[in-house]
């Protein structure tokens, strides 16, 4: 008998399967698809602390095995999410971990302060590395220090356990990871998107409308599994993983890589059963390969070098 | 609601340049589709889903026809498909023209290009409520002209190319005075297109099918909106629309 | 009429393309398809300072629309190379491009020298971005205060223009750019591989017998655009732009986003003919988006932000 | 020399569990081949070609058989095929078997599961220079079984089974005593199966194929390279073997 239950700071997930935060909004649009209760959990849309209208269009773009996306963290603001989007998903058997982003320091501690206040939310999803926000222009993403202190702010401002996200897009994202560990965050995120870009031929210039756009997807996917590799070697907090996963076998790349749970975004749009799919496949590929249970296989992929 | 189905290609022709017209089977579909709804298309190799207007609907075959025009790699994949074969589709997607089913008045189609197959199924809705349509066709050149019969059966109708190769030479716009009087217009097609019309035509009823690069389809990814005029935010075409009313959008 | 021509520091190219190092080894392989002369230039396959066996196999693997390798420099040595392989490429009318790699900044300046001795190469890419290299653990290609260091050293060893190839495994590629730029680089060429992983499912481990391998191929071309359309900007050297080029249509994209030539690497492996079919498709391409060389179309897809 | 060459397929059938043999016709590469040389297969939506030995060859009909096993996404996609599609495929590749046309001889086939393919028509055409056969064929179990008919038409032939469900129970170097004498022997199959059987074989003159993951599949790329034996350098399966002197190589 396959064990899909994993326990992480603050979530108790019955299984490790959850949709990638801005993939899936706040739930509603794929409830209509399938019982979110069948959710580990539901990794809600980026929240900041005042609506935000996001980038012009187009936002995105297909490329090979990928796609590249610059919302630009559209979302009705924290208060609005947790007054309608909260309740709604709160009604399901699974569990919610809020994505939060800001501009600013304060605008990071108000938005974390604010789903202090709710019951529903089980944890927190620090988003320092989304790459379509240009206000402050602080790099919170890509320099430790930054890095740290938004994670200690956020601790601070909250009881929730913080899991940081981290970006690809850095030198040495090992680094990163040691540093937010050492700020206080309970677990970790990985990976964002990759910055990337497409030229449009016919209009000549960038397709995206913000130039650059993250780009998703199986493309990144030997991106991500590196990265994840190197980071468990060097923290003791879990890792929730993520980039390009689409199946049960990529799951299982992803645990063995280190991730203790796994994030489904982009083929949720190709498929919107995809996340259902993959839970109920899980047993068997696990079983395929050798392991009794989702936590007998995390890390197990890890040689000493 | 919109369901992920399974469709069945049951006949496939190239009806103008570049242009293909493929009848699809399936129930589901074919029963609850509203014209204006689309179907989301999922193309062997590509990470996206294709965004696909219903132009017509048999429901006693249970099919549903749509066209599409190769512009890129998807359709270009989708061209190479035959009779037999599956589509793995989402729909019926989005929200389409609202009809007002006491309606008693005369109707202007305006279509443009590859916008417009969702008119077609519009038309014969509107057809069969005894609404006088009037409708204008635009193309690029001759080569491009489909469904001018098919229109025509509806009502009046004009055919314009941008060079004249056929019909009236120009565009779309500057056939509506041709056309006469009429209560409200429905329109689909490129954005300038559209952009010129709900210009020219301010003030006059109207709905227009917008058309945007799409993530999800469903409305859960935020990538295919438009501005709204009054609230300063935004709407989601590919749930909200793909059809608004004239008034309501900033193009 | 089109004209493809480009001149670039040491290489008067008759059109933009050629082959990536690595992916054509010293062209014997293909020159058994086509007649090399079809070819702007050829960058040969890296070369240090004496023979390196590489690493252990598994070598590569394949990725969405990707592969990972890690070949681990395998060559017989800059002085076998010189002595045995420059002199076949020789008889072709084509440009040479000496792909130059070491351990140590010694290393890289005997390479350099050497080359410097024969007259039938043309330029030198200064390889200091090979992820698969670990002897000396010293990262040229991360930190900008070693990458100007050894384009430095370089630059005295030899008389030849030198291309520095960047590692797009960087948090900041501009930075990299202006440090070897202000070293004395004659142009840049970029991207070389991401770093990735893949982890193979029935062996529980890491694939690549070296773990991690570089990322190349359609995957990671976005990132390879947004990188070029950045550093472009930024600096007043050519670029030759590469990442997961196989149509006329990417080229352009290529040069749209600010590459002066574009090398073709992992494509090259599908399609033997790749290459000259470009080449071929070129001006028809360039004509369909109103372009009248290649010269033309350089930067043309920059728009200020 | 190899050359890119589409290959039509003129036949597709399955021969044992997860097993399909296909037969392709080609003038070029059917008049050029020899035993033991692969050919290397573009598959759609997949990055790299998957080397295929040549299993046959009829050259009268100018076509080429090769047998595949499902084992992953490009070999699955392989299985979707029907006749009358076509291949594009680099062939044939690298260097085959090397024949002594003068032998005279007894010689010994060891194949393993998918490693079988190539030894046939090896066996084959030593069968036509008169030269004895003895041929062992090891599979997993019974429902993989392929060409034991083939193989006992050249000679004697033994099958082997891991589990004893079909022919012998074991591994393949079980049964080389039962063979009898023989002169020299010709391997291909799984890397642990190659090292038995030359380490249980040391001194006798022996050549076997080796399999590696392939970037270019030319010999450009260094990456399906084997340690040799004396050099301390490395050979290149793709263009050096895939057959090497079994005392060459450091398996
Ligand atoms: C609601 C709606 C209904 C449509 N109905 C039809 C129809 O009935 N017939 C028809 O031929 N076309 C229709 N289109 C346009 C059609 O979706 C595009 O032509 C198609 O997606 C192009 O795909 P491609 O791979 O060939 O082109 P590529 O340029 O290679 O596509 C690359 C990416 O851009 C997207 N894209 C490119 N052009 C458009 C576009 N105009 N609109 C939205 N996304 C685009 C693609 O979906 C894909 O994600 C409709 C679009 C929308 C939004
Ligand atoms: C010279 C040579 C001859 C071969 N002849 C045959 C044959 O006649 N019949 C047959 O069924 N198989 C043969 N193989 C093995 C065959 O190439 C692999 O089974 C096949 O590539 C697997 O592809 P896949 O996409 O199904 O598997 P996946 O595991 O999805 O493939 C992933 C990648 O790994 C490579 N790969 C996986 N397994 C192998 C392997 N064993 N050898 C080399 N590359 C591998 C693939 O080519 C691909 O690049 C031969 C291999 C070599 C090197
Ligand atoms: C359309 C889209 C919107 C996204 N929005 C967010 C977001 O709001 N916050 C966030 O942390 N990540 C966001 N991401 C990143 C994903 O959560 C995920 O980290 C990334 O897409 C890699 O996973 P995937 O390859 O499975 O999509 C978004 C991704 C996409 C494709
Ligand atoms: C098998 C292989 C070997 C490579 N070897 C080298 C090398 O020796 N030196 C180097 O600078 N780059 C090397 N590269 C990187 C390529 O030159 C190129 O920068 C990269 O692959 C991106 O281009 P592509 O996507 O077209 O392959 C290698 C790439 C591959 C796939
Ligand atoms: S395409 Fe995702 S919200 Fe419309
Ligand atoms: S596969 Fe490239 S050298 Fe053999």
């Amino acid at each position: 008998m396959n064990n899909l239950a994993v326990n992480l700071p603050g979530l108790e997930l019955k299984n490790p399967i959850m949709p990638a935060s801005g993939c899936f909004a706040f739930g509603r649009e794929y409830s209509k698809f399938y019982d979110l209760s069948k959710l580990g959990a539901v990794m809600m849309k980026a929240a900041t602390g005042t609506e935000r209208f996001g980038n012009p269009t187009p936002r995105v773009a297909e490329t090979a095995s990928g796609m590249l996306n610059a919302i630009g963290l559209q979302n009705p603001g924290v208060e609005k999410i947790i007054e309608n989007e909260v309740p709604f998903l709160a009604n399901y058997d699974t569990s919610i971990i809020a994505n939060i982003a800001g501009s600013t320091l304060e605008e990071y501690e108000k938005v974390a302060n604010a789903f202090n206040q709710t019951d529903d939310v089980h944890a927190l999803e620090l988003n320092i590395s989304c790459p379509n926000v240009k206000e402050g222009g602080i790099q919170f993403g890509t320099d430790p220090g930054m890095a740290a202190k938004v994670t200690e702010a956020v601790k601070k401002a909250s009881r929730l356990p913080v899991y940081v996200k981290l970006s690809p897009n850095v030198t040495n994202v090992v680094e990163m990871a040691k540093a937010v560990e050492a700020a206080g965050a309970d677990g970790l995120s990985m990976i964002n998107t990759l910055t990337g870009m497409q030229i449009h031929l016919p209009s000549k210039k960038p397709l995206i409308a913000n130039q650059t756009g993250g780009l998703s997807g199986p493309a990144i996917k030997p991106v991500a599994i590196r990265m994840i590799y190197e980071v468990k070697q060097h923290v003791s907090i879990p890792i929730i993983g993520m980039g390009g996963v689409s199946t049960a076998e990529d799951v299982l790349e992803f645990l063995l890589a280190g991730a203790s749970a796994v994030a489904v975004g982009t083929a949720n749009f190709n498929n919107p059963y995809v996340c259902p799919e993959i839970i109920e496949a899980l047993p068997e590929t696990l079983q395929k390969y050798g392991f009794d249970s989702v936590q007998d296989a995390i890390g197990k992929g890890i040689v000493q070098a | 609601m919109m369901k992920k189905e399974k469709v069945l290609i049951n006949s496939f022709r190239q009806i103008a340049l570049d242009t293909i017209e493929m009848v699809v089977e399936n129930a589901y579909i074919s029963q609850t589709a509203k014209p204006g709804q689309f179907l989301h298309v999922s193309v062997e190799g590509h990470m996206l889903r294709r965004p696909i207007s219903i132009a017509d609907i048999n429901k006693e075959k249970n099919t549903i026809t749509i066209l599409f025009k190769v512009v890129g790699s998807g359709t270009a994949k989708l061209a190479t498909l035959t009779p037999g074969m599956s589509l793995d589709v989402l729909g019926p997607n989005g929200n389409g023209f609202q009809i007002d089913d006491q309606q008693k008045s005369t109707i202007l189609l305006i279509g443009g290009g590859i916008g417009v197959p969702p008119l077609y199924y519009l038309g014969k809705t509107l057809a069969e409520k005894n609404i006088e349509i009037i409708s204008i066709l635009g193309f690029q050149t001759k080569d491009y002209v489909f469904y001018e019969e098919k229109f025509s059966n509806l009502g009046r109708n004009y055919v314009v190319t941008d060079d004249g190769s056929y019909g009236e030479k120009g565009f779309v716009t500057d056939v509506v005075k041709m056309a006469g009087d009429f209560d409200s217009y429905y329109s689909c097609g490129p954005l300038p297109m559209l952009k010129a019309i709900t210009t020219k035509l301010k003030g006059k009823p109207g709905m227009i099918s917008l058309e945007e690069r799409m993530g999800c389809g469903v409305g859960a990814c935020m990538a295919c909106v438009i501005p709204t005029k009054k609230s300063g935010g935004y709407k989601k075409i590919c749930s909200d629309g793909p059809v608004f009313h004239a008034e309501e959008v900033s193009l």
